[in-house]
């Protein structure tokens, strides 16, 4: 008699057609900072190449600075990074109550200069590699 | 079954305010409300709360400004009562959290309005209602009172002595609208109506869905007598699409009533050469109808209500939530177009008859608020006279309710030896119960049984009077029963929509703000047309989850009786009083009418009385005089 | 009904810690990017010039500090997201053992890396 | 009613689409009356006349065909000033008397009246069709369960209110015999007037990915509401940091991750966001005292 009806997941994540700009700010921050932190324990593994020998060091940033894929990758952490410190600028604001109701806008500003700041940065990532 | 000692019905304003009281008087309280109670039409109050609170201004003010407001139709026990309680309970409501708009120093505001010789209007920016209702329903939460909202409470458990001034109420009955089950409450102490207004037996209303006369309806049928039901106020700026109330601060500010002709009418077809826009409120609502009636309105409809020329600074400033009510609900920007506007209906000076401590002439039945008639607004209710009546009332009744002595009452109840009977008016059809047929049918028209009497035809039919509360209470949770049952299985049939648009469509067309004899009359014969179209009413949705239609099916048929009451008041009162127009005879008549009418349901018909006001206060007496402002 | 819930755990301070982190990351982080990948080229890295900048003490000291917030802020992030998720009891429990851990054996371990880098 | 209007709702009997994904209806018939009604925000003298589409969710446990969800077409003739509200009372009047929903102000302090209406929480009565891009699409809340129809279960919703103590406390008020006030300064006051004009509609918390992922969490209209007393002067010190501490714990303000559909929803305005971050500044204020 007074059963209801739950809709599940369709309710909590199949709408995001209908997600707003906070909403969408919240899913690339978090997406953006799983990256970061994934890349940060990598990051320390590659730089332990330094306790073999200065050499392996040394070889294995080069080696791997010389891979495309390495230099297209990095350009992606690059826009991640960049979206993630902007938005986590956006947040600190907001944390501290300045500007809320730009929040909207903030965002959107967040995705353009991401946007910018990585293709302008292009030419130095790419600098001295062959496909 | 549930068992408290006291029963609250209604959780509005009074209700509330009625079942903290009770609790503080040491009885255990249950809430019963068709709705959650911050979902109450008491959040929609916007100007204030009357009090005397300031230095300078006393209750005997606040009182005499009350009682010529009524035009001398309000009891003096009662409005000295208001007057002198309501600082108090007011202050209360502060100490309770309620942010009223404050002072300088700190102390809270108070404003003008209509009809007060003082600023005595404490209010909360402009949703004092808002704010009242969630302070009160804080304290319940605060107290742990119990509440069961979303039950619609269908009837009162009163034993069936033949006269009602000896009938007990020993509990309720009510319908759970989430499954559909049907319960009886047994209240040991006392039960206490609060169901707010009837605005909905009108077709044009500032008052919620939910207002249906529920309560008046449910006493009415076990005996209690409504009072003064012909006083209906009507607002004239409320919104054509729904009713919403602009408030009157927009003439105060300087807006324009215009005719479809771009007249200003209220100077130019003189209806008030004086105070234009700003006359009284039936003044205005009176002449918006003649122009329209007389073809001068907009869209045949309404008038317009100006107020582009106060600039846009002014009236951000000042009117702003004007401007959001008409955009979000008529999709108009009163900035750059007039604003349309009609009379709706707004308020109900009278209802179910009560004395100062909110007891009915049946033992342990007692009403507050809005669908009390304690009559302190007589025939014309102030503006903030509501929301202190409420508190002062609904106190009051709630530690009566629960044992608490508050002294013997000066008002009293009920057919009795100090009352009139109405012998001359002729009535075109025969008003009550329609159709005593066969006992289903009777059933279904949810009132009164196929012999007439109050309990069920098997009760009766065994010769035996039931008298004892459980008894008594049982009994009517079958009739609720039985009631249901037959409205759920009929198939085929009228729907109430349409007969309860027939309804307020007649109330609005003949029992609006101008009222003649044909038309009331007319308005009779209608309802009585609704009464048997009754007959053949069914629920179409078969569910027992969350029923809508059905809970709307019984509360049409309780405006049908609520409307006739109205109606049946504005027939007999052959004169002009307060809110009250008759075109036959457009003077106020103290010599044969200063006296509340009343009309009580016995054995199925109307049966309508007159007792005298009361003007002696405790210290002087009112004597009436010229209402002007 | 305050005493719902049982477990009387103060956010604020992961909370405000997850913020300051934040903004010591800004800087440090824009400066560790200009410095690997404009000033010195990313490709040109080699363990004489990391040797050279880590040396500095307080470069080292800048670096370590980097390093702990960072994991902090990303590890406290992570778990943030975890809870917020509708993580509770043991699972809970255990998933923080397991990020502390992680969380201390890669500070150890990049802490153990610059010193190495440094040549102490 | 003009003769044009279908007595029935067309999609009366079979469960149309057992997905649920009713936007996405019989694709043929969706794009036939995308080129009857203006599809964009209508021109309201356009509509004039015309009728509007309104596609409902209807469900109901215990009546067969609706058992499964499915969405009903209403073709309601359209006047200026309608309302969301208006177009379902019309459809429910004329067309079916079984379609449920909560309503009972129409005019926007009630709260009972908050639907997922084309992709938003908005309240019913506040919000005009014309403002609509057409067919109108109108649900329950999301994130709440489904009881009948556009009704949905408020329990939670209210427990959560009731878990901040939504009341007054300070046990020391003069003597209200004495007829004197407690005072507050105008400043004070207005730092409280947005909180405490909630109305309790359940629009925030039914838009917050927060509160649907942790069913614990406090939401921001509970939250809004203890700011509305811990902000408030009138009450004393101790019950503020009481309140700081119900509003510390773990399913608290920490959760909000200020993703701001709820400000963004609210019919009445108020910034929950924004109280919550003060909030959240406050608490760490008192926690930092003890350090
Ligand atoms: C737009 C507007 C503005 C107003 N402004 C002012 C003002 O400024 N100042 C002033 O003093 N007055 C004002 N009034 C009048 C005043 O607000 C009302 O008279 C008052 O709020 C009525 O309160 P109440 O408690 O009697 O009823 P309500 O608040 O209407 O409550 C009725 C309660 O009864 C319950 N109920 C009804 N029937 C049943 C049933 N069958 N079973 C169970 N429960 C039931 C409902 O659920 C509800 O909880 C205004 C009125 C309106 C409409
Ligand atoms: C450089 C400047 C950075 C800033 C300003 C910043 C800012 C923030 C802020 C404010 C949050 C909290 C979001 C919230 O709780 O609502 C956050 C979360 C997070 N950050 Fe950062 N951050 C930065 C760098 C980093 C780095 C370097 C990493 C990786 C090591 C990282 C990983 C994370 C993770 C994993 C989260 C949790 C995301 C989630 O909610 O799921 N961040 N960041
Ligand atoms: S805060 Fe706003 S959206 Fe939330 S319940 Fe209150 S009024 Fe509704
Ligand atoms: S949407 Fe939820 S996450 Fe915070 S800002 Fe509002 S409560
Ligand atoms: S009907 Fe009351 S808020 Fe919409």
């Amino acid at each position: 008699m007074s059963q209801s009806y739950n809709r599940g997941l369709i309710e909590d994540f199949g709408r995001w057609k209908e997600f707003s700009a906070g909403m969408w700010a919240w899913i690339f921050h978090k997406f953006t900072g799983w990256m970061l932190i994934g890349y940060l324990f990598t990051h320390i593994a590659v730089l332990s190449s330094a306790l073999t020998s200065p050499e392996a060091y040394t070889n294995t940033i080069q080696g791997l600075e010389s891979l495309f894929i390495i230099r297209v990758l990095e350009v992606g952490l690059l826009a991640v990074a960049v979206f993630h410190i902007l938005n986590g600028l956006r947040l600190l604001m907001v944390d501290l109550g300045v500007g809320l109701d730009a929040q909207d806008k903030s965002f959107y500003a967040s995705l353009v200069l991401t946007a910018i700041i990585t293709i302008a940065s292009v030419p130095t990532f790419m600098d001295g590699v062959t496909i | 079954m549930y068992e408290h000692d006291v029963i609250v019905v209604g959780a509005g304003g009074a209700g509330l305010r009625a079942a903290v009281a009770a609790d503080e008087a040491g009885a255990d309280v249950a809430l019963v409300s068709k709705l959650h109670p911050v979902r109450s039409h008491t959040g929609a109050a916007e100007g204030g709360i009357n009090a005397a609170l300031q230095e300078g201004d006393d209750w005997e003010l606040h009182a005499y400004d009350t009682m010529k407001g009524s035009d001398y139709l309000g009891d003096a026990p009662a409005v000295e009562t208001l007057a002198q309680d309501a600082p108090e309970d007011t202050i209360k409501l502060e100490h309770w959290g309620m942010p009223f708009s404050r002072e300088e120093d700190g102390r809270v505001s108070q404003r003008p309005f209509g009809g007060l010789s003082y600023p005595r209007t404490t209010y909360a920016g402009a949703e004092t209602g808002h704010h009242l209702l969630h302070v009160m329903y804080e304290q319940v939460v605060k107290r742990g009172i119990q509440v069961y909202d979303e039950w619609y409470v269908m009837d009162l458990a009163v034993s069936d002595e033949d006269d009602p001034n000896e009938r007990d109420c020993h509990g309720i009955v009510a319908y759970d609208v989430q499954t559909g089950n049907i319960e009886g409450f047994k209240a040991n102490d006392g039960v206490v109506l609060a169901t707010g207004g009837p605005g909905q037996a009108f077709d044009h209303t500032t008052n919620a869905v939910s207002c249906t006369g529920d309560g008046h309806a449910m006493a009415y049928r076990a005996g209690a007598p409504l009072e003064d039901m012909e006083f209906i106020q009507f607002h004239p700026t409320s919104l054509p699409s729904t009713g919403v109330l602009i408030s009157e601060g927009v003439r105060g500010e300087g807006g324009i009533l215009y005719n479809n002709d771009g007249e200003r009418f209220m100077f130019e077809h003189g209806y008030a050469n004086n105070s234009g826009e700003l006359a009284s409120r039936d003044v205005v609502a009176r002449a918006e109808l003649t122009e329209v009636q007389e073809g001068r309105g907009v869209e045949d409809e309404y008038v317009h209500l100006d107020m582009r020329h106060l600039g846009e600074e002014r009236i951000l400033d000042r009117l702003e939530n004007i401007l959001h009510l008409a955009e979000d609900f008529e999709g108009v920007d009163g900035l750059i177009e007039p604003m349309p506007v009609k009379p709706g209906q707004h308020y109900a000076m009278g209802g179910i008859e009560v004395d100062e401590n909110g007891q009915t002439c049946i033992d342990g039945l007692y009403a507050a608020g809005e669908c009390a008639c304690v009559s302190v607004h007589g025939g014309n209710r102030l503006g903030g006279n509501a929301l202190p009546e409420l508190i002062v009332f609904g106190k009051r009744a709630g530690y009566h309710a629960a044992g608490k002595d508050l002294g013997e009452p000066e008002i009293r109840t009920g057919y009795g030896d100090d009352v009139e009977d109405e012998t001359d008016t002729e009535l075109p059809v025969q008003p009550g119960a329609a159709g005593l047929g066969t006992a289903d049918d009777v059933a279904a028209d949810g009132g009164e049984r196929t012999d007439g009497s109050r309990s069920s035809s098997e009760a009766r039919s065994d010769g035996g009077v039931v008298a004892d509360a459980d008894g008594v209470l049982e009994q009517t949770v079958e009739d609720a029963r039985v009631h249901v049952d037959s409205l759920m299985d009929k198939d085929t049939g009228v729907q109430h929509a349409e007969i309860r648009q027939k309804l307020q469509n007649a109330m609005t067309d003949y029992v609006n703000v101008f009222r003649t004899e044909e038309g009331v009359k007319k308005a009779l014969t209608l309802i009585r047309e609704c009464r048997e179209e009754y007959q053949d009413v069914y629920v179409d949705d078969p569910s027992t989850t969350f029923n809508t239609d059905l809970q709307q099916t019984i509360e049409t048929r309780n405006l049908i009786d609520v409307a006739e009451t109205i109606a049946l008041g504005a027939l007999v009162r052959n004169e002009f009083r307060g809110a009250h127009w008759r075109q036959e005879n457009q003077t106020r008549d103290d010599e044969n009418w200063l006296k509340h009418t009343l009309i009580s349901w016995e054995d199925g018909e109307p049966n309508i009385f007159y007792r005298p006001v009361i003007l002696e206060g405790e210290e002087k007496t009112y004597e009436p005089k010229v209402r002007s402002y | 009904m305050a005493e719902r819930y049982s477990s009387f755990a103060p956010g604020g301070t992961a909370w405000l810690l997850q913020r300051v982190t934040a903004a010591f990351l800004v800087i440090v982080l824009a400066f560790h990017f200009f410095l690997l990948h404009f000033v010195n080229h990313a490709a040109d890295v080699t363990f004489a010039g990391t040797q050279a900048r880590m040396e500095n003490v307080g470069y080292f000291l800048t670096m370590v500090l980097f390093l702990i917030a960072g994991t902090f802020h990303g590890v406290n992030g992570v778990y943030n997201a975890l809870v917020n998720q509708g993580l509770a009891g043991t699972q809970k429990k255990v998933v923080l053992a397991v990020l502390v851990i992680a969380s201390v054996a890669l500070i150890a371990q990049g802490t153990y890396v610059a010193v190495e880098m440094a040549g102490w | 009613m003009s003769t044009q209007q279908p007595e029935q709702p067309e999609s009366q009997e079979a469960p149309k689409d057992p997905e649920m994904r009713g936007a996405e209806s019989p694709v043929d018939e969706k794009e036939k009356e995308d080129g009857e009604i203006d599809q964009t925000t209508a021109d309201k003298s356009e509509l004039e006349g015309e009728t509007v589409l309104i596609k409902v969710f209807r469900y109901d446990p215990e009546v067969e065909g609706k058992q499964e969800p499915r969405f009903d077409d209403f073709h309601v003739p359209f006047s200026k000033g309608m309302t969301v509200l208006d177009a379902v009372m019309y459809a429910r009047d004329h067309y079916d008397s079984s379609l449920t929903f909560r309503h009972s102000c129409r005019q926007a302090v009630c709260g009972s009246d908050a639907f997922f209406v084309n992709g938003k929480q908005r309240l019913g009565c506040k919000t005009q069709m014309a403002d609509l891009e057409h067919p109108v699409r109108i649900e329950p809340l999301p994130h709440q369960e489904v009881v009948k129809d556009l009704v949905v279960d408020m329990d939670h919703f209210y427990d959560q209110m009731h878990t901040v103590e939504p009341y007054f406390q300070n046990e020391e008020t003069p003597d209200s015999s004495d007829l004197e006030e407690q005072r507050q300064t105008r400043e004070n006051r207005e730092k409280v007037k947005m909180s405490t004009r909630c109305i309790w509609c359940g629009a925030c918390m039914s838009s917050c990915n927060i509160a649907a992922g942790d069913n614990e969490y406090l939401g921001p209209a509970a939250i809004n509401k203890a700011y509305r007393f811990a902000m408030d002067n009138r009450e004393p010190e101790d019950v503020k940091e009481h309140r700081l501490r119900i509003l510390e714990q773990e399913h608290g303000v920490w959760r909000c991750q200020t993703q701001f559909s709820c400000t963004e929803v609210c019919p009445k305005d108020i910034p929950l966001t924004e109280h919550i971050q003060e909030l959240k500044r406050e608490a760490v204020k008192k926690n930092l005292k003890f350090w």
